[in-house]
């Protein structure tokens, strides 16, 4: 009965993590390689002369054979060279990291705001299976995955913009009269707090707050599903009717007993949530003129610039892969048994 | 008839850590079935006992060829079927002759299949062509042999009852006169009422048909019914075999001892077993320690020494123990 | 079915008394009659067995008794009186809260497969200590210190590992022994045991009945031992209850059930039992099955189809218990003879 | 149990009455979805305009009798429009499911059933593809393949395919040790026939709740791609690109451009959700969710 020390553990999934990573990498290279026709034409975008393509074709590599094109890319992934936008003028990767925190701030907010509501949803219809509490989280929640999140997003601003007035315009993460806090974390919230400056972090919060929710809600049915599932599996299982047989109180059942063994599901969902929120984050974005990289990798794919198009999923590919390894470790931490040989 | 030699099966246990890794450790081995002689004479019912985790399971399904087996041969009316890969075996003439009766009956029927489709599918596999009116005939035959009323036969398991199921499932067996039945704990997922039935419908069956039995079974009252031999199991070895009254009334084993002495009985006075601590892993398990050691009574440092081997008592009782019981 | 079993004893002398209980299950395909007015008794330090096959009833009366049936599980009618100190509570008119306190202390109770009845992701020590905090006062260190006790008292080698394990690290027995701890913990009055040792080994299952015994003994615990084992029940019980179809078919001390049964059930339940000095002809299948106890039209005896003595009084007359000894009930109009 | 014919009968008819009362939603969406396959069908013949044809008289007129569901900015008929979608969005949807749950299938039985190598192989492939947000993959698969209909399909589908294998793999991977399936190898069965015939019927009933949720999924993947002006292009009608051509009009208060559209896109959605969830239900109702 030795048990793996935590440490090992953790070293174990970060190695698993590599063959993902490489994964990703191997597709994005193939994804630029089969596009049809030249690439060398795409990359250099509609209007280049014909010196420009030749010149993108040497850098590319394109000449080459595609072991050597390999590892070209490679070698410049490493030197973290992602290409030249064509519609900035920048290099993708300053797009990107100037880009990212805002679609960070956005999208970890979503997730705050569906976790919060979601995980007391989910538990009150486990609690009373069959109620009008009951259906009405389970339509809440049906609805919630059927509402395209960019029809939702409209309707909201029209609904809270347009009828009543009181949000914001849906135009970025700050109106005009304000100028953006220093940049420390890059989430508005965060830095504008920091700095003290209430009056900003008000209308950050005001501007956030409606595209949060369009995502939220998207991310919303399938946390309240599966906490609710769960939940009413871990409290029809045998160890909470001993549990119940030993006196414990409803409180030490419902949260040390049940939660706790619930949460294992919800957490292995978070994965496929997380999966769903960057996907929603573009559309959401290009609703709310978010200023983030799915905006700015639908403009680009509007212009076909096609390298910052390949960045943008370059970098969330391998943000979802941190994420995952996080949600893989935060289960560690949880389940005794994830670490176990079996 | 059957013939099994240095049967051995190891599974390596999967280490999810390799062993460059930190708290990484070589592959090992779970040892299920490890070196086992037994032979099976025609018309014979042998029974094998033994607590859950021995390798009974895996010795049967070695057997039938639903496993590939690490070492050893298995002649099987003279051929050595463990030469057989497992995926060819299916289309070999041994097929048909070595059929097997499954635990759970439940899990043991295909849900969407009626109990037709069950009984009939050896014979459209392995049988002759047959039309549908003759494969109709025979499954009600079948159906007649095994007590299931044939109108029975359209239902789909879950309109059948446990005992139903079991019936099912042991016409799917005979189908095709197989000369070996082996029966994997036939009535352990049933109530003491079916249980009987199904008894008396084995004997029967074994009667008529003269088929040869290997009885798997953790319930000794029931094996004692059924067999004519029995072969003690422990942790991937036989401790002992010989005639059931002799192991009955004579176990020569400390472990075949406390096995019998466990059965609960109508009346009896709630014994002392002679039985302490947790069975020793069968992952790697050293050749020169007997595998009842630490659990023994009688065991010392002898048993630590060396493992004893399957040794005659008489012309048919054998055991493997440095200090086996005699009889007063 | 009239059942005056529980006049048998008055109710001061008895720690629980069981009056008339009956249960349904509200399900998809209709009612399910679980439970028909049951009644029984059991008298401190007594060992009690109900025994009966699958589908009976056992499981449902036990979880019943402790006010923990599954949401689609409702008492219809009864009295559930359990006494102590000359005082009398019907434990199903108590307030939840109240029942909290007596589950666990007073009463408790163990399952078959304790490997998952057993939270999975809690060190088997905590579990221990949980249940000790409910209920007492102790300090940190102090249920520590008892809860190794407890992994002691069940014969637990090294109880200061085991208590941090977690339970898919032990095996049935060992964790079947951390369920006893768990159930005994507070030294109840009543323990009630769930088919304990199904899932075991037969070596592990003596093992496992033998230490019960020996620690009710000690702590002169009533105990109720549910098994569809009847040799297992006539081991270890004083008395046995017969069950069948959510009937209480015939009560009796152990030798005489067994010895002289009343019910035909019983009596064919007995013959259809292997046991060690039965030939194989002896072995007597029963016949028939259980009624489908959704059924409106049930007839009031529920063994009416299995029974080669019924007659139209069986089906017709509601059914009545018949005392054909001191302490022994059956519930048959014609009781086999001596 | 040997339960008489007569209340065997009588217990699936009551059955069956306790299913459609508990039910009543599922039957709804059963009936939402039988209109939604007419439309398919005949929404060109009964779209009240020609859902291209522009008329700047009556451009961005709000829902009136002539025009239910008002005009666009260039005057065309949105209800037309929205009703001419649904055979494309529908079509688009059907067709990459079909394509997943066909690859999905095979490739999820075999990994389940043999293991080993090919197991590991398959897992490596579809893990690679779960490393991205799906979303943004077929946005990937549809920017390098080419902006057209087809690669909305191609992309879509191989979105989904991890869905599908990794479900039928875990189903044929708890079936593969059952009984039923030692018995069939006894009774001389290879394993081609094991799989088709004995283990992937089983496996079925859970699909079907899977695909009927991930038609919704599909429908609202397509639909977005087009949103952000991928695949699909103006003029066709399409319910996204509605949504985005509308999007524009919403902060000037034209609403009905984005919200028709929206909202029947919604629906279908909504339907195939309510659809599966009532199948998941019917098929084990402890899985309810």
């Amino acid at each position: 009965m030795s048990r793996p020390s935590t440490l090992s553990v953790v070293i174990r999934r970060i190695i698993a993590a590599i063959p993902s990573i490489l994964g990703v990498i191997i597709v994005t290279f193939i994804l630029t390689r089969a596009l049809p026709g030249d690439p060398a034409a795409y990359f250099a975008g509609p209007a280049a002369t014909q010196e420009a393509i030749d010149q993108i074709r040497e850098t590319l590599g394109l000449n080459r054979s595609l072991p050597e094109q390999f590892i070209i890319y490679v070698g410049e992934l490493l030197r973290g060279d992602l290409g030249n936008s064509l519609t900035t003028g920048q290099t993708v990767l300053s797009d990107l990291l100037t880009r990212l925190p805002a679609s960070l701030e956005l999208t970890l907010a979503g997730l705050l705001f569906s976790l919060t509501l979601a995980l007391p949803l989910g538990i009150l219809a486990a609690t009373r299976p069959g109620s009008w509490l009951d259906h009405g989280v389970r339509v809440l929640a049906t609805a919630g995955v059927s509402l395209p999140t960019f029809f939702t997003g409209l309707l909201l601003i029209y609904v809270f913009y347009f009828r009543l007035g009181i949000a914001p315009a849906p135009l970025g993460r700050l109106a005009i009269l304000y100028s953006s806090p220093d940049q420390i974390t890059g989430l508005f919230l965060v830095d504008s707090l920091l700095a003290g400056d209430f009056e900003t972090f008000q209308a950050a919060f005001g501007q956030l707050i409606l595209p949060a929710v369009t995502l939220g809600l998207f991310a919303l049915a399938p946390l309240t599903r599966v906490t609710r599932a769960s939940m009413l599996s871990v409290l029809s299982s045998d160890f909470i009717r001993t549990a119940r047989a030993s006196g414990l109180a409803p409180s030490m059942i419902l949260f040390g007993y049940a939660f706790r063994n619930a949460l294992l599901p919800v957490v292995t969902t978070l994965g496929v949530v997380f999966s769903f929120l960057l996907g929603a984050n573009v559309l959401v974005e290009k609703v709310f003129a978010w200023p983030g990289i799915g905006s700015y990798a639908v403009s680009a794919l509007i212009a076909s610039d096609y390298a910052a198009v390949q960045g943008f999923v370059l970098t969330m590919a391998l943000l979802y892969v941190v994420l995952n390894l996080l949600i893989d470790l935060l289960y560690t931490v949880i389940d005794p048994r994830a670490g176990v040989e079996s | 008839m059957l013939q099994v030699t240095n049967l051995t099966k190891f599974f390596p246990v999967a280490a999810k850590t390799p062993r460059w890794m930190p708290g990484g450790k070589q592959t090992q081995y779970l040892h299920a079935v490890d070196g086992l002689d037994l032979t099976i004479q025609p018309g014979e019912s042998v029974g094998l006992v033994g607590e859950s985790g021995c390798g009974k399971s895996t010795l049967i399904r070695l057997i039938s060829r639903l496993l590939e087996p690490t070492a050893g041969a298995i002649l099987f009316d003279g051929v050595d079927i463990g030469q057989i890969p497992v995926g060819d075996f299916s289309h070999s003439a041994q097929r048909a002759k070595l059929q097997m009766v499954f635990q759970d009956p439940s899990d043991s029927l295909n849900p969407r299949f009626t109990a037709f489709d069950t009984i009939t599918e050896p014979i459209r596999r392995l049988g002759s062509k047959q039309d549908q009116r003759r494969l109709q005939q025979r499954a009600t035959e079948l159906a007649q042999q095994v007590g299931l009323p044939p109108e029975l036969l359209s239902r789909f398991p879950h309109q059948l009852s446990g005992g139903q199921k079991a019936r099912v499932g042991i016409a799917r067996a005979i189908a095709l006169n197989p000369t070996m039945l082996i029966l994997d704990e036939p009535t352990s997922a049933l109530d003491v009422s079916v249980q009987a039935v199904i008894l008396h419908l084995l004997a029967d069956l074994r009667k008529q048909m003269n088929i040869s039995y290997l009885f798997i079974s953790h319930d000794l009252n029931v094996v004692r019914l059924l067999c004519d031999r029995i072969l003690v199991m422990y942790l991937g070895k036989l401790v002992e075999t010989g005639p059931t009254d002799d192991i009955f009334n004579h176990p020569r084993h400390p472990y075949t001892q406390a096995l019998i002495s466990a059965i609960p009985a109508f009346e009896a006075n709630p014994h002392r077993i002679p039985l302490t601590g947790e069975p020793r892993s069968p992952i790697n398990p050293s050749p020169n320690i007997c595998r009842l050691y630490g659990r023994c009574p009688k065991g010392d440092d002898g048993c630590q020494q060396a493992a004893p081997n399957l040794q005659p008592i008489n012309d048919y009782h054998q055991v493997a123990c440095h200090y086996p019981a005699y009889p007063q | 079915m009239i059942s005056p079993l529980t006049t048998t004893k008055p109710v001061q002398t008895s720690l629980l008394s069981v009056r008339d209980l009956s249960v349904e299950f509200r399900t998809r395909t209709g009612i399910v009659k679980a439970l028909e007015n049951i009644s029984f008794h059991i008298s401190k330090g007594e060992t009690l067995g109900i025994v009966g096959e699958s589908g009976s009833g056992k499981s449902v009366l036990a979880l019943a008794i402790l006010g923990i049936l599954d949401r689609a599980g409702h008492i219809t009618n009864g009295e559930v009186l359990w006494s102590q100190n000359t005082e009398t509570h019907n434990l199903l008119k108590m307030p939840e809260k109240k029942l909290r306190q007596l589950r666990g202390k007073e009463l408790s109770m163990i399952f078959q497969n304790p490997r998952v009845a057993l939270n999975p992701i809690r060190k088997v020590g905590k579990q221990l200590v949980d249940v000790l905090r409910c209920h007492s006062n102790l300090s940190r260190n102090q249920l520590k210190k008892r809860a190794l006790e407890l992994l002691a008292s069940v014969k637990i080698p090294d109880p200061q590992q085991r208590y941090d394990a977690y339970p898919y690290e032990l095996s049935g027995g060992l964790c079947q022994r951390i369920m006893i701890a768990l159930a005994l913990a507070c030294s109840p009055k009543l323990l009630i045991a769930d088919e304990p040792t199904t899932g075991l080994d037969v070596t592990t299952q003596a093992t496992v009945m033998n230490l019960l015994k020996d620690l009710a003994t000690d702590q002169q615990m009533a105990t109720v031992v549910i098994t569809h084992d009847l040799a297992l029940a006539s081991e270890y019980c004083d008395r046995i209850i017969v069950m069948h179809a959510g009937h209480i078919v015939e009560s009796a001390p152990t030798h005489p059930l067994f010895s002289q049964p009343r019910h035909p059930y019983t009596a064919k339940l007995i013959a259809a039992t292997p046991e060690p000095h039965k030939e194989f002809n002896d072995l007597i299948p029963i016949l028939g099955s259980l009624p489908d106890l959704r059924r409106e039209d049930l007839a009031p005896c529920r063994f009416i189809s299995r029974c080669d003595r019924a007659s139209e009084r069986c089906q017709q007359e509601a059914l009545m218990y018949q005392q054909v000894d001191e302490a022994h009930w059956v519930g048959c109009w014609y009781p086999l003879e001596v | 149990m040997t339960l008489s014919q007569s209340v065997t009968q009588k217990s699936s008819l009551a059955q069956a009455r306790y299913i459609i009362s508990e039910n009543s939603i599922t039957f709804g969406a059963f009936l939402l979805f039988f209109v939604f396959i007419l439309l398919a069908l005949f929404g060109n013949a009964i779209a009240p305009y020609d859902p291209i044809a522009s008329n700047a008289a009556v451009a961005l007129s709000p829902p009136s009798v002539d025009h239910w569901f008002g005009t666009d900015d260039l005057g065309r008929d949105v209800l037309s429009r929205v009703l001419v979608a649904t055979r494309l969005d529908l079509g688009i949807a059907v067709v990459a499911v079909a394509l997943s749950f066909a690859l999905g299938s095979i490739l999820g039985t075999c990994s389940g059933y043999f293991g080993g190598w090919c197991d590991r192989i398959i897992s490596r492939i579809i893990d690679t593809l779960m490393a991205f947000p799906l979303f943004i993959l077929a946005m990937g698969l549809v920017a390098a393949l080419g902006n057209t209909v087809e690669n909305i399909i191609y992309a879509t589908a191989v979105i989904n395919l991890p869905l599908y294998t990794r479900v039928v793999r875990a189903e044929i991977l708890v079936r593969r040790d059952a009984g039923y399936v030692e018995a069939a190898r006894l009774a001389g069965n290879g394993h081609l026939r094991i799989m088709a015939a004995h283990l992937f019927p089983n496996v079925l009933p859970v699909m079907m709740v899977h695909i009927s949720l991930n038609m919704g999924w599909a429908i609202l993947n397509a639909a977005g791609l087009s949103f952000i002006g991928l695949g699909v292009r103006p003029p066709t009608p399409e319910w996204g690109i509605m949504v985005a051509e509308g999007a524009t009009y919403i902060i000037s208060g034209e609403w009905w451009l984005a919200i028709f559209p929206g909202a029947v896109l919604m629906l279908a959605v909504f339907c195939f959700n309510l659809l599966g969830d009532g199948l998941r239900d019917l098929i084990d109702p402890r899985m309810r969710t």
